[in-house]
């Protein structure tokens, strides 16, 4: 449920821009949220309908989830984040955090913690759409 | 593509009267025990106090508190435990005991994702153990806390003293507020910090004794509000200094 | 888009027959005058060396030198100047006495291109005085310069000890090799760090006790020379531990 | 003159893709130098082609330059890098290690030196053509 707390950030981030480009209503939000953190959808989608203001109140929020791309700065290598291989207390610690990943996972290639998330760490808003 | 996190970040704190970052260009000065001993006894004095600890690859607060298993909430955010009778955060709840090995840009990643979700709710001070260095971790919080306040610690080693000018000409070029040096560990009674802060127009705050019982009060809160470091933090928290 | 620098890294490094990082999770334990007085030892001792300073935001060993004003030669790369007896490297001779406010992504564009241009020639030591904890540094270090070594400094205190056992395990499961602990500024002879050290399977290699006349030999080789901490250094060098 | 560093860099760089891509010839390399480093173009070019080993005998080295940009990360502005306006030494210091910019140029709209070199920092191998 800290999805409540991201949801708040999407929404001030949403409402700066429509400020910016002076938008009278929004009406389409994109976000993108990574695997990594694994933000469950349903929460996030509820917590954005509540937290709405009034010149959102006819916008749809379309999220999407992005795969997780991790690579090996000591090898080079490219991998995709499973959770599955985690236990639980893992995926959670992660979820809070999405750098503790540099705690728990490894290159599977060379066994190095150095690796860049390139792909799919958090949450990210892609667009908005409205009218001036 | 916008990152959400840090348009929340000023309002996640605005129910927070005063932040002050525990920092330093040097490491091992005192910082971790100067923040932990501030914030203790900011407390008792009858402020409601959070510590949060930002040296993320070499967190110390949690041993110096003797932080047993406490761990967050999860609740419209992260609610941080109360630990000791400070609202107290750290990465250890996530990485407990194994090594963090960030690079730069994670330390700045994790500390805007804490940022941007720990709900601290009202307090009259939020104390900031910093990394040592002019770091991601410095260089963020002047970027993203706009209440952000720095208090300066030192030794007396020329080594410590010269890392924390080239900080202080940092912060002062961006008009930073730095509340003053304390100058810990103190052998002799050498005037030279006192001189040299003088002169770059800062207050000098408390110079504290190298005290043995320091490392023996580690883990024990009680111990440590009884040595000769939680003192002279006491009398500069009575001298309004702050 | 391909950056050549890392390329030729190893290259730049093969005419020296042994790297060693000085190294600590924690900051202020010792690390630049440990640097330092190996790097002067073995110099002393017949051997050719190079002394690196790899903590850029908060560099000391140039101050712990008394380094004035020498500057590196430019040809067909960069040509450390020789400070001491010491082949001398350091940002200062960039960002002079001014503060280099690196984040982690900087620190590890400059190590790289130092580590690239920089023409060492033919060195016995290549001592490298790093900044405290795990981050770019430590990390471009261990995937960049295949024979790093370490040798980890700490202090007898908790605070220091639990960053250093985070660090070693770190390093242990890279299969990075750790010449081993060397415990700075001792004030009791407790026997933990060392009881702790051979628990993780790691050499002792020296115990350095607090020594007041440190601070004052800083900026004097002469006298840092005359200090215990350089006498135990020397023990180490000479007992072929290294 | 410590181009010839970078230069030996380059071709160690090159011949490590051409290896990659089984050339046994390379005819051309392209190589972009940043603004920020100073890089003398001439130098550069002089020192690969004294440095070019056996299968890089036909082989043209390209070498354009980009402008360097500069992003703070305090406030958001983006401006160009003018070495007019430093002092010859500091120039020198940052040909060295760009990295030291950050001692010397603050973002011109809020003072920060906490910025992005976004393009144009050093040297860089953009592209090797040759024949298998
Ligand atoms: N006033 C003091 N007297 C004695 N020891 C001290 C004092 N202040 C700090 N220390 C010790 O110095 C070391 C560094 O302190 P710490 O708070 O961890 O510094 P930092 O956070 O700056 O790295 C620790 O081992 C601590 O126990
Ligand atoms: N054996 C020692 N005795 C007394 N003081 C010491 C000793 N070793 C280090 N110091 C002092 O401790 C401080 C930290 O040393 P330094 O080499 O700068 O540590 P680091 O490089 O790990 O930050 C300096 O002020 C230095 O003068
Ligand atoms: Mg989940
Ligand atoms: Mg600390
Ligand atoms: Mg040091
Ligand atoms: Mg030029
Ligand atoms: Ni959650
Ligand atoms: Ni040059
Ligand atoms: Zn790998
Ligand atoms: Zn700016």
């Amino acid at each position: 449920m800290h999805e409540w707390a991201l949801a708040e950030a999407v929404i001030a981030a949403a409402q700066q821009i429509a400020e910016e480009e002076k938008l009278k209503e929004v009406r389409e939000v994109t976000i993108k949220v990574g695997e990594l953190q694994g933000v469950e959808k349903d929460i996030l989608q509820f917590a954005l309908s509540q937290l709405k203001p009034a010149n959102f109140k006819n916008a749809n929020f379309h999220i999407t989830r992005a795969k997780t791309t991790l690579k090996c700065r000591a090898c080079g290598n490219t991998w995709l984040f499973n959770e599955k291989k985690l236990g639980k207390d893992t995926v959670e610690a992660i979820h809070f955090v999405p750098e503790v990943a540099h705690t728990y996972i490894k290159c599977p290639k060379c066994g190095s913690p150095d690796f860049e998330i390139t792909e799919g760490r958090g949450i990210w808003l892609e667009s908005i759409k409205g009218v001036r | 593509m916008v990152d959400p996190r840090t348009t929340i970040i000023n309002e996640r704190l605005k129910r927070i009267s005063r932040i002050i970052a525990v920092s330093s260009g040097k490491g091992g000065v005192g910082k971790s025990l100067v923040a932990t001993a501030l914030a203790l006894t900011l407390s008792r004095s009858g402020c409601k106090v959070g510590l949060f600890d930002l040296d993320f690859t070499s967190p110390s607060t949690h041993l110096i508190l003797g932080v047993k298993d406490a761990q967050p909430k999860e609740d419209k955010g992260i609610i941080p435990p109360v630990v000791n009778s400070l609202t107290y955060m750290s990465l250890i709840y996530y990485s407990h005991d194994q090594a963090a090995p960030l690079r730069g840009i994670d330390t700045s990643n994790a500390l805007i994702e804490l940022l941007a979700v720990t709900q601290w709710g009202e307090l009259d001070f939020l104390i900031i153990d910093m990394p040592p260095g002019i770091g991601d971790a410095v260089l963020d919080l002047i970027r993203l806390v706009k209440r952000i306040e720095f208090l300066i610690v030192t030794t007396p080693s020329l080594l410590a003293f010269e890392t924390v000018r080239k900080q202080v000409a940092l912060l002062q070029s961006l008009k930073v507020p730095i509340i003053g040096i304390v100058e810990n560990m103190k052998m002799t009674n050498a005037a030279n910090v006192q001189d040299e802060t003088a002169k770059l127009g800062l207050k000098f705050l408390a110079e504290i004794p190298y005290d043995a019982k320091v490392e023996e009060a580690i883990g024990d809160e009680t111990k440590l509000l009884g040595t000769v470091l939680a003192k002279k933090i006491k009398q500069l928290v009575a001298s309004n200094a702050l």
